[in-house]
């Protein structure tokens, strides 16, 4: 059963937890006066952006930003218990390990972890299981989005490097990447799913520029490849076997991670609604409002109890068959849902942005990403697909998950 | 944390699972029910023998009270099925009613009988069907001379047909603006009227009682403790419901899932038509709200923290649930499920009278409301 | 604009609208203490059976059933301003005139009137039309449903008979039939959609046989075809030239007919409503109550609105691209969402039928009809791939809307 | 019955319409919107002179009082590009606020610089963005002398940064506690300090009047009429609301039906995928509910037969449809359609922002509900 909440931390890591707690709330200490944004989109405050990374190096120093990896690596060494116990506390000033350093290296690091070489992995992971590197993942093409395997840039090899060409579009975020994770075509005459490469490119490569985009969730760039070259030693995964590394990579991105942070947007809804009003009422007493919240509390609750059979599930190596894609496609569900709802409760003050919060807490952030987050990395569409596919239906045979831990 | 299912979960799951392939085979049961059967005594005293009735009454009236995960998990087991009826009503629902109201005495001369599968009570509650609490009983009862009469017309009972005793709703002059009373009524008493409901066939009826006179120890503990008495059993039995149809969420997934990778339309199996694929995928999605919000709240029973909001916030979900799974069930399997025959037919039907047992999805929503958030007051 | 229910007579018209109020009064009189049933259940009332039947008959000798239809074949020669002063003056007594003579003849007559010959429109319209036959549409088939081409039941030509043989299920209703209008195959060897022609069987032929089978909405029967011979006289629209019938046939069956009748429901639900309670109270005070109701006399409306501007462009000749089945798939999944509402409304209430209530206003059977009357002559999924189709999407030309008057 | 368009209808359509296409390219509008400009002072000025400021004024005061159907037509296709901005809050709203309360002497000196496009008015009605009543009404106006000075602050202006004037909601002391009074105060005013407002590009500021001076003449009509000339107002507007947002559903529609037949992924157009037609039909739904609803209403204000309670209802289906059909655009879009420069995205703004105009969906269904069926009282 899953315990969700109510999850009781074992008498032996009760010390652990202690050193975890007392760590945070020192390092914490300059942090605190901070909004804390999402990576995906802008906010426009460098000196919160260079905390939030120092932060990151800190917690990577002493392999708290990737727990159970090896400590070689530059992870912890830890068992999933301890893993457990970092998150919960991160989350109590609304961070989320997955996707708050500002880079991807929480979906990249467990691609090159297990489709990368020895050689690579002593190379490129301890960099990123530090968080002294910054990963954008580069995917989408103009011509291709949810169709990932139609990828029309090009890497062909000379000598020891490949020379890239090509475009990719709506990726990364406001700040510079380290390095790009990128999925690349290697054989001009291969059939679909058997031409495709990933590479880690150094963002200072030659012939690559980047050029921001304005996007309804904030600042997105694109990318051209243009003679780009890039070492050979940094394909991962074997040249034309990149649609292999994808289904590691796809079902971390696509909800198979899981997660035991709640939703901070449920908490900030309920506060306004139950803060008292000039004329000594709260909205909380209002009839229609009750039956919004009430709806908003329920589901939201089933989507912490998704995201939490899934955590538990990856840390003890038994995927549910779908359940990653189906917390993905329930919480993207959801968050458009409440987009409506915070509008129906709040009106105006629903469109105007409050920097004081953290931004997976502010309505205006809701309302906006609102159709917008519903399709990033694949749509909703792709979603229910994958799910099917998962379920064992419409295939001959019922596909599996993927392992990711 | 994910639970594991121990060695006595499996064990009683595979019993109930055998007894209920063997004895009760899905497809029958929507038409027996059209037909005006649908309750097979033998049936029942087979479970009795088998002891589930007895999972949640305590050794000393004939029980073996099993910890809630188990009792749960031969009830899902049911609810595959699904098994309604007096093994539900009688077996789970006034059993709980006569453990958490009655004396002693009470419990010692109904409880056996009823745990070994020889007698069903069912609870006879509301006068209405619009509605559950205290507002919705208006039976009267008073007293006379050394016995009590009872006046009024409940108007949607479960399973009175085949029951042997009723536990009565009404109103005793002492009683409170707020306070009722429970009262045991022999099904044979004078005065008693059971009038099989027509439409829909999920055996229900409309049970009368007129100047219906029972003894003075007929009260279920206390007079005036029918409300609390029925708060506490509601708020056990609920979760149990729950399990119930979280279970047969489960088996109608299974079949429909089955069902489209067998049917072929437009010259290829259904389920490559995404249209097929959403509706199971919506169906996932509900079954998958009730099962683990279900086994969240089981857990917490057992840690001693489930609150009465959570009984509530869950038995919105799961009620809400399986009507939804029964209709994106429809959708899948079109014409060939709405023959009474089809094993969907019995879910539906099931899922349509259990909607409003002890209170619709939206009551449940408001009630996990007042109870957390209680008006202009300060938050619970 | 559509003006619904704020639709005026034409002065011209006056007379004749008085003329028809005063007649159905006088038709009516023994007719009022019945509770009206749709067609398609049960509720074993043969009495009332017969009226309907005699009604149907009393409005046919005036050529009223059909009332743009030729006098030749048995219709009232009439505008169809005439035809909507008919309809609205029945619609007050709960009466619809498409459905509610326990026959098809409404989708069956148009199907004859333009695809029959001369001497089919002479020897079959004029029973149809002046309600003297009960026609039943027999076309689901063991595997076929939706896929209404996939027909298995055989006609093969001999002398000046077909012989059928093959079996068709969940068809016609409690009463029997006089004819079958029911789709077969005349080329065991042609290709799908060339393969297909249409019959209309007297309900005597020999080898026929039909059982009936208890379905969730009330009987329906299997009919099986065994060496059963049917003049080849019978034969309507030409052989193997089904497929051309069905879309007129399939249009007016998925809506395209529209209608200009209120939902009783809705009118049903609300009268309960308001009344007043034992407590002095009426439900409709109640907040969740008027939530609850808003939506449903809202979206009620929608779907009045709908079948209005269907029936109005159907009278004008100028169908809409995807309107009818527009119409149609609206209808049932708010009828769904309705059998829900009234269950969270009056909870058991609506389990239990009134046998005193016209049947299309009954709890009971919008409860148990629910997730059943969605599927009844093709699925909700079906509906929508017409709908797309009509809209241009999916296709490399807009599928037009067959005309069906 | 089905209505023709009339020739007049016909004219007015296809002169806006060729306006928008050449003046407001729908391109550039989220982004310009975003970047801080959005309003044109020569694009009003043009709107003008081709006569649409002045479709619902009467020729006394330099307008052509055009039928509410040819006044719904033109502004329908301003919804299709979307125009807003002033040609609707001004053009329409605060036009119509002037017109139902103003005195002569005011729509004389008002009305005919707004009708020639020269100048600009907002409605400042509402201190909260929580609601639209007024309960939401609480800046204070006092007399001073000859003068009244107002103090408040209006949470939400549309197009405050670029308004000549400013209609402003207050409370006089003599106004009773339902009652409020309707001030004319100079955008350049001392004490009026407007702050655009970040995120949605939707072009709202608070206004801060703080002590600000006007004379007792610019009273909107009487004292304490502010309400009754609202509601008037609102009552006129919201069909002309609904039209806007009909017609932008039906822009959104055609460019989304037209991209299903361009757009290719996994080797096939997209609108072959089931997914992918289902987002467009529950699109077309949402529109021709909205588009459907909004023609019989303004049938029935043709007709003299609608009542406010058809208003809301109007209301409450187009503006959930304008919210709802962009959603379902932006699933048939995906990530192309998030770009700012996409036309989707102006009226994804667009429809967040015209959400609570007025009222929320909700407020609407609810002020249905009460007039139709006033509580406690006999049905209306």
């Amino acid at each position: 059963m899953v315990q969700g909440s109510t999850h009781e931390t074992p008498e032996a890591l009760i010390p652990f937890e202690v050193e975890v707690r007392a760590w945070l709330a020192e390092a914490m200490q300059d942090g605190l006066r901070f909004a804390w944004s999402a990576v995906w989109t802008t906010r426009d405050n460098d000196e919160e952006y260079a905390f939030r990374q120092s932060l990151g190096r800190r917690l990577g120093e002493r392999g708290w930003l990737f727990p159970t990896y090896p400590v070689e690596y530059g992870g912890g060494g830890l068992t999933p218990e301890h893993q457990a116990i970092i998150e919960t506390e991160m989350s109590r000033y609304g961070l989320r390990h997955a996707m708050v350093f500002y880079t991807l290296a929480r979906i990249v690091a467990p691609c090159i972890l297990k489709h990368g070489t020895d050689e690579q992995r002593r190379a490129f992971l301890p960099g990123l299981v530090r968080g002294e590197v910054v990963v954008w993942q580069v995917l989408t093409e103009p011509q291709s989005g949810s169709d990932v395997a139609n990828v029309r840039t090009m890497a062909i090899r000379d000598g020891d490097e490949y020379v890239l060409d090509g475009q990719k579009i709506m990726v990364g975020s406001h700040h510079q990447p380290d390095y790009l994770w990128t999925l690349v075509n290697t054989d001009p005459a291969g059939k679909r799913h058997e031409n495709l490469s990933w590479m880690y490119v150094p963002a200072t490569s030659p012939g690559l520029t980047i050029r921001p985009m304005s996007m309804m969730m904030g600042i997105k760039n694109t990318v051209f490849f243009d003679g780009c070259r890039v070492p050979a030693a940094n394909l991962v995964g074997g040249e034309n076997s990149g649609w292999k590394v994808s289904s590691t990579h796809l079902e971390l991105e696509h909800g198979g991670a899981g997660s035991i942070a709640g939703d901070p947007v449920v908490d900030h809804v309920l506060g306004r609604c139950l803060e008292q009003q000039p004329d000594g009422t709260a909205l909380i007493d209002e009839e229609p409002v009750r039956a919004i919240l009430a709806d908003m509390l329920i589901e939201t609750h089933i989507n912490e109890l998704l995201a939490a059979r899934n955590y538990w599930l990856r840390l003890r190596r038994t995927p549910h068959p779908y359940g990653g894609v189906q917390y993905r496609y329930y919480e993207r569900l959801l968050r458009l849902r409440n987009a409506e709802r915070v509008q129906q409760l709040f009106g105006y003050e629903a469109l105007v942005p409050r920097f004081d919060l953290h931004e997976d807490a502010d309505l205006e952030h809701l309302v906006r990403a609102g159709p917008g987050q519903l399709h990033g990395g694949g749509t909703m569409d792709t979603d229910r697909l994958v799910m099917a596919r998962r379920m064992g239906i419409g295939r001959s045979t019922k596909e599996d998950a993927p392992t990711t831990a | 944390m994910i639970h594991e299912p121990t060695e006595e979960e499996r064990m009683i799951r595979a019993s109930v699972a055998q007894f209920v392939g063997r004895e009760a085979a899905p497809d029958g049961l929507a038409r027996a029910r059209h037909e005006g059967g649908g309750f097979d005594r033998g049936l029942h005293r087979q479970a009795g023998e088998l002891g589930w009735l007895g999972m949640l009454v305590p050794e000393a009236y004939g029980g073996s009270a099993m910890p809630v995960g188990i009792c749960a998990a031969a009830v899902e087991e049911l609810g595959r099925a699904p098994l309604m009826g007096p093994l539900l009503t009688s077996g789970v629902i006034a059993t709980l009613v006569i453990l958490e109201g009655g004396s002693d005495a009470q419990k010692s001369a109904l409880l056996p009988p009823m745990v070994a599968g020889e007698r069903t009570a069912t609870l006879a509650a509301m006068d209405s069907g619009r509605g559950w609490g205290p507002a919705f009983v208006t039976a009267r009862a008073r007293p006379d001379g050394d016995r009590i009469r009872i006046d009024g017309r409940k108007a949607f009972v479960h399973d009175a047909a085949t029951a042997d005793t009723f536990i009565c709703a009404a109103r005793l002059p002492a009683d409170g603006p707020d306070a009722f009373s429970l009262i045991l009524v022999d099904a044979g008493a004078m005065g008693v009227v059971i009038e099989p409901l027509p439409g829909l066939p999920s055996g229900l009826s409309a049970v009368s009682f007129d100047g219906v006179a029972v003894p003075t120890e007929a009260i279920l503990g206390a007079p005036g403790a029918g409300r609390g008495t029925l708060e506490r059993a509601t708020h056990r039995a609920l979760p149990l419901v729950c399990a119930f149809m979280s279970g047969a969420c489960q088996a109608i997934f299974d079949f429909t899932v089955e069902y489209t990778g067998q049917r072929s339309a437009f010259g290829q199996l259904i389920g490559r038509f995404q249209r097929v694929q959403d509706h199971v995928v919506e169906l996932a999605n509900q079954m998958d709200g009730a099962h683990w919000m279900t086994l969240e709240l089981l857990a917490k029973i057992e840690a001693g923290t489930a609150t009465a909001a959570d009984i509530h916030e869950t038995a919105a979900v799961a009620t809400e649930a399986y009507y939804q799974v029964c209709n994106y069930s429809h959708m899948v399997h079109a014409g060939p499920g709405t023959d009474l025959d089809h094993p969907l037919m019995g879910h539906t039907i099931a899922s349509r009278a259990l909607y409003q047992l002890m209170g619709t999805p939206d009551h449940h929503k408001r009630r996990m409301m007042d109870l957390r958030f209680p008006r202009g007051g300060a938050p619970a």
